[in-house]
């Protein structure tokens, strides 16, 4: 194991290994990326890889068309194998009269922004989605370019990019500290051995706040169980993905089949733990069924969960905490790290190697909950 | 040797059967039993307690043949179906058996007399049948053979296919080395392959090739993975990482979940 | 929300002996099993059984399963459900499952486990051809549904499944033209090898599968010799026409849902695979959670009965329900338990026992 | 060994009437009646049968009255059954 780096990034999910890839691509040398267990081990490995461009905030509008041009010719720019980006799009289902108010201004702003979503009528997403019963929304929204993704083969497209562009990745290498010299992150310690550095970047997810209590930092975040399922494959039928705030659940048909879907249950543990939900399969299945009566066939074949690392405005955090030089930190996601990925790398790169900011960062960094100007994200499920 | 072929030697036969004087004067049980294993219902079933008592359950039988009257009572109680019953009757032994098939022979019909790897020796005369849940039957052989029969066969046997087919041209489509993960229809090579491009853990290789993520959930492939990842990795299999088994054990309709009753307090 | 005392899941000879040692304290039992008739294996064994009277020896095991299943079912407080699944065990306690298409959810105060174990497959050329399946499954037809599983039968593997399923082959009029086994020695009892050698099946040990040949269903397999490494000698092929090849390598312990509720599980090889951690009394590293039979470590039915009356007792006890005479009982059981596994096969049984117990 | 078995039925097997005892499963049936391959895997169109017979693997799915993937070792048989072998993946009715 190296003795010294220049940059160490704890947490090898999709932000680790994205990060690591712009610090290489925009000049930073070496670079270390540690990983507990394996790539894409934690809610990378576990999240239905979806990307939408369809939000109410206009910075996540902009980070995610960003992260969806970087992923359309992702395969070229990396040069490590296919991601299976499916842009079967987006439909967001409307079923309230102030989610129709708030999805009509938020179609003005992304439309002004270049993104091409269009409202629908119930009776037009009938059409698209024929499994739909168009009798329980109002309307729905729908952007072609949205879709989804292998978590896997993109998480491992980025790591080869990473490691062909000189980098280092340590799987099962758990980090048991951080040292700090006179404010100052001084090295890495972990269960392999210890890595002097002077910049480590945090890229623990569900687990940064424990990584940032190694600095003394305190993370206004917080890590909240989030359970999903699948179930039997079936020959394809549903291109779009689904999604629904207001009835609160998301859906796609992966690429094995299988129909991937998930909601926000109550009241969900937040000590880390990714046990399944005993409430979850029923759930999740009335309101499918609600909504789309012919999936009552479908079998349910596994359940599992991952960890959501909520922010008070549910917008992500890329800042370098104030209590301790060197220690950057990449999280609050809120459900929706993967897709902001290349958004996340650009951003991190740039913070770190102090390039100009191709996009207005400093608005999500950690003064927004202290100054009080937060980015309200009305369109999270 | 026994543990190879499953027929006892001579020696182990010889030191089990009683002496040839006892053999002249009536029927006496042989019991064939030569290894300790968890079992004692042959020494329980003898009215005469000619079977001396175990002192552990794993003993082996020992009779004391002047006790024994040749009753059958153990033939039909033992599991191995290792008892039989023998004595000299002038020129000719007779032999006692365990029978757990059908049809039944019948009184007089000759069939062959099988040797303890099931191959005719002579010609059998069967003397008696006592039909049961374990049938006896009993044979008559020479008087030579009463060591070396140890069964009975109809006359006409079904035929067998001769045992060595090389020229069989089937349009085999079979995979190189066989199918490991039915689901998917990933071979063993397929699984050497990934783990020599480096995803040493099963979750790993479930991300990249679904392997146990079907509906069999991963019990027929995951065990032989971990063997295969146990030897590339030089680890025993206990040390490896383990995958999750998560719910459900089999799949389940969203339409049976979605009208679950709740209030349901019964089964 | 059903609330209930104990939770069985499995009616084999395990689970159906919890049942009968925890019904008669009048607690209420469920007893779940997800087949659509009660027994486990024990139905589907014709050949009369080992161990001691305790243990049913002589009987034959669906003779047992008879006797099991009429106690378990004359107790009131005892509710079985057969085409029952349980589909999954929660952290908070919940269990959940599928009876008779209906979603239940249960909420246990203690939960025997008493799944069983399945087959071990083996990666060999054809080894998903229609026709080679695991001996079970002939047992299952032959058995249970009294249909003629083939013709010409050739079985791999000479532990006691492989060598009793082939002697019931024989006789459901099925040629079983060989058994082949990969190590050196049989596995199984030797009174089992000898009674196939009197009926003339050459049992071929240091001989394992090379191939399943066929298109849409196996017409041939072919056996080789194989070295101290397990691989194959060129040249000491043999082929035999065959239309099923019966897997019997060795069962590994179902035990999913042990992994889901959170208990500590191990890797022991002579126990069949991945069991869990448990006490002397079979209770696992979850307090409410107790273990018996095939699930707990791979051995024969009878350890699995005296087993489920152990696991039965030390149930009853975490529901503070005392008993007269419960450590006499418990002591008898434990005797029985090692009385069984006091020969050489119960060596492999005791040495992984003593790494799984905690 | 005497079984009990229930009185006969008929299904129907790709359209051609099959016969079996009431309280068999269809796989046990199609298996008495001579049928060995089930169905086709996904990937490889591998012919595949009866393997476990207890519902643990997947090697026995049939498409029932409709409904895919069902695993016919464990499904019981019952008369006027419409039985066929499944070609995909399987597609909501």
């Amino acid at each position: 194991m190296k003795n010294a780096a220049d940059i160490v990034i704890i947490g090898g999910g999709i932000s680790g290994v994205a990060i690591g890839y712009f610090l290489l691509k925009y000049g930073a040398k070496n670079v270390v990326i540690l990983e507990r267990d394996f790539l894409g081990a934690g809610a990378t490995g576990k999240c239905g890889a979806g990307i939408r461009q369809q939000w109410g905030a206009s910075i996540n509008c902009i980070m995610t068309k960003f992260s969806c041009e970087f992923f359309e010719n992702a395969a070229e720019e990396l040069g490590c194998g296919d991601v299976d980006f499916h842009q079967g799009g987006y439909m967001l289902l409307i079923s309230t009269e102030k989610e129709l108010e708030q999805t009509k201004k938020n179609i003005v702003l992304q439309n002004s922004l270049g993104i091409e979503s269009v409202l629908l009528s119930p009776q037009e997403a009938g059409e698209m989605v024929p499994l739909l019963d168009t009798s329980k929304i109002l309307a729905a929204t729908f952007h072609r370019k949205d879709g989804f993704l292998s978590p896997f083969k993109t998480t491992q497209a980025f790591a080869k990019a990473f490691e062909r562009l000189g980098g280092t990745i340590y799987k099962a290498t758990n980090v048991t500290g951080i040292d700090v010299t006179n404010g100052r992150v001084t090295a890495v310690k972990t269960d392999k051995g210890t890595i002097s550095t002077n910049i480590v970047m945090n890229a623990a997810g569900g687990y940064a706040q424990q990584i940032a209590k190694m600095v003394d930092a305190k993370l206004p975040l917080y890590s909240e169980r989030h359970n999903i399922l699948v179930t039997e494959q079936l020959e394809r039928t549903l291109s779009p993905m689904l999604m629904s705030f207001s009835l609160n659940l998301y859906m796609q048909q992966a690429p094995s089949g299988g129909f991937i879907m998930g909601r926000t249950c109550a009241n969900q543990p937040r000590d880390l733990r990714v046990t399944a939900d005993s409430n979850f399969p029923v759930e999740m299945a009335r309101t499918v069924t609600n909504l789309l009566p012919k999936l009552g066939q479908l079998r349910m074949l596994r359940q599992w969960a991952g960890l959501y690392n909520m922010s008070p405005d549910k917008s992500p955090v890329y800042d370098e905490v104030p209590e301790t030089k060197g220690f950057y930190v990449a999280a609050g996601y809120s459900g929706h790290g993967f897709m902001l990925a290349p958004a996340t790398g650009q951003a991190m790169a740039e913070i770190i190697l102090g390039l100009s900011p191709t996009l207005p960062w400093d608005k999500l960094g950690l003064s927004r909950f202290s100054s009080g100007n937060l980015i309200v994200e009305p369109s999270v499920v | 040797m026994l543990e190879r072929s499953g027929i006892p030697e001579q020696a182990q036969i010889d030191c089990v059967f009683p002496a040839e004087e006892r053999l002249e004067k009536g029927p006496v049980a042989v019991i064939e039993c030569f290894e300790k294993i968890p079992c004692n219902p042959c020494a329980q079933s003898c009215p005469k307690s000619a079977i001396l008592p175990f002192v552990d359950i794993n003993d082996r039988p020992v009779i004391d043949d002047e006790l024994c009257v040749g009753c059958n009572a153990c033939i039909k109680k033992c599991p191995g179906l290792a008892i039989m019953v023998v004595e000299y009757s002038g020129e000719k032994a007779l032999i006692k058996l365990p029978h757990e098939f059908k049809p039944l022979p019948e009184k007089g019909q000759i069939v062959n007399a099988l040797n303890r790897a099931g191959e005719p020796v002579s010609d059998a005369e069967v003397v008696r049948v006592i039909a049961g849940k374990v049938s006896v039957v009993s044979i008559a052989v020479d008087r030579h053979l009463i060591k070396t029969v140890r069964g009975f066969s109809f006359k006409e046997k079904p035929e067998i296919p001769e045992k060595n087919m090389g020229n069989l041209e089937l349009n085999n489509t079979n995979e190189l080395d066989g199918i490991v993960c039915r689901c998917n229809d990933l071979t063993l090579g397929d699984i050497r392959k990934m783990i020599s491009d480096g995803y040493t853990t099963i979750d790993e290789l479930k991300q990249l090739a679904r392997v146990g993520m079907g509906p069999c959930q991963g019990r027929s492939c995951i065990p032989i993975i971990l063997g295969e990842l146990s030897r590339y990795l030089e680890t025993p299999i206990k040390d490896l990482l383990p995958t999750n088994f998560r719910p459900v054990v089999t799949s389940v309709k969203l339409s049976d979940l979605a009208e679950h009753d709740e209030e349901r307090t019964s089964v | 929300m059903i609330h209930t005392d104990v939770l069985i899941v499995g009616a084999g000879p395990a689970g159906l002996s919890a049942a009968i040692e925890i019904g008669a304290t009048g607690a209420n039992v469920i007893l779940l099993e997800r087949s659509n008739v009660a027994g486990g294996q024990l139905i589907k064994q014709t050949h009369m059984f080992f161990g001691s009277e305790k243990q049913y020896a002589s009987y034959r095991g669906y003779e047992i399963s008879d006797i099991l299943l009429k106690e378990a079912e004359s107790m009131p407080n005892v509710c079985i459900k057969l085409q029952a699944t349980v589909l999954a065990a929660y952290d908070d306690g919940t269990w959940t499952a599928d009876i008779e298409g209906e979603y239940t959810k249960i909420k246990p105060k203690v939960v025997v486990v008493a799944t069983g174990a399945a087959e071990k497959s083996l990666p060999f050329p054809g080894n998903d051809l229609p026709g080679v399946c695991g001996a079970g499954a002939l047992q299952t037809l032959m058995n249970q549904y009294g249909v003629k599983p083939a013709e010409n039968v050739v079985m791999l593997g000479a532990g006691n499944i492989g060598l009793i399923v082939s002697y019931q082959l024989l006789q459901a009029n099925v040629n079983v033209l060989a058994l082949a086994e990969g190590s050196q020695k049989i596995g199984g009892y030797l009174v089992h090898a000898s009674k196939l050698r009197r009926l003339g099946v050459p049992i071929m040990t240091g001989y394992t599968v090379k191939e399943a040949l066929g298109t849409t269903a196996l017409e041939a397999v072919t056996l080789w010799k194989i070295d101290e490494n397990w691989q194959g000698i060129a040249g000491s092929e043999i082929t035999f026409s065959v239309d099923a090849l019966c897997i019997a390598v060795g069962l590994s312990p179902l035990a999913e849902l042990l992994w889901q509720a959170g208990c500590k599980m191990l890797y022991v090889p002579s126990l069949g695979g991945y069991v869990p951690y448990r006490d002397k009394s079979l209770c696992t590293s979850i307090e409410n959670i107790f273990i018996a039979g095939d699930v707990a470590g791979v051995e024969e039915a009878s350890a699995a009965m005296v087993e489920g009356r152990l696991a039965g007792l030390s149930a009853i006890k975490h529901l503070g329900i005392d008993l007269p005479n419960q450590s006499a009982t418990e002591a008898d059981y434990y005797a029985q338990l090692a009385s069984l596994r006091n020969g050489h096969s119960g060596e492999k049984i005791l040495s992984g026992l003593s790494k799984a117990t905690l | 060994m005497d079984f009990k078995r229930g009185e006969e039925i008929v299904f129907t097997f790709d359209g051609k009437p099959v016969s079996a005892f009431e309280g068999e499963t269809v796989a046990v049936a199609l298996y008495a009646a001579n049928v060995r391959k089930l169905a086709t895997s996904h990937d490889k169109h591998r012919a595949r049968g009866i393997y476990c017979a207890i519902g643990n693997c997947a090697s026995c799915m049939m498409i029932v009255d409709g409904t895919p993937n069902v695993k016919t070792c464990v499904e019981p048989v019952r008369a006027g059954m419409v039985v066929e072998s499944q070609p995909d993946k399987g597609k909501l009715t």
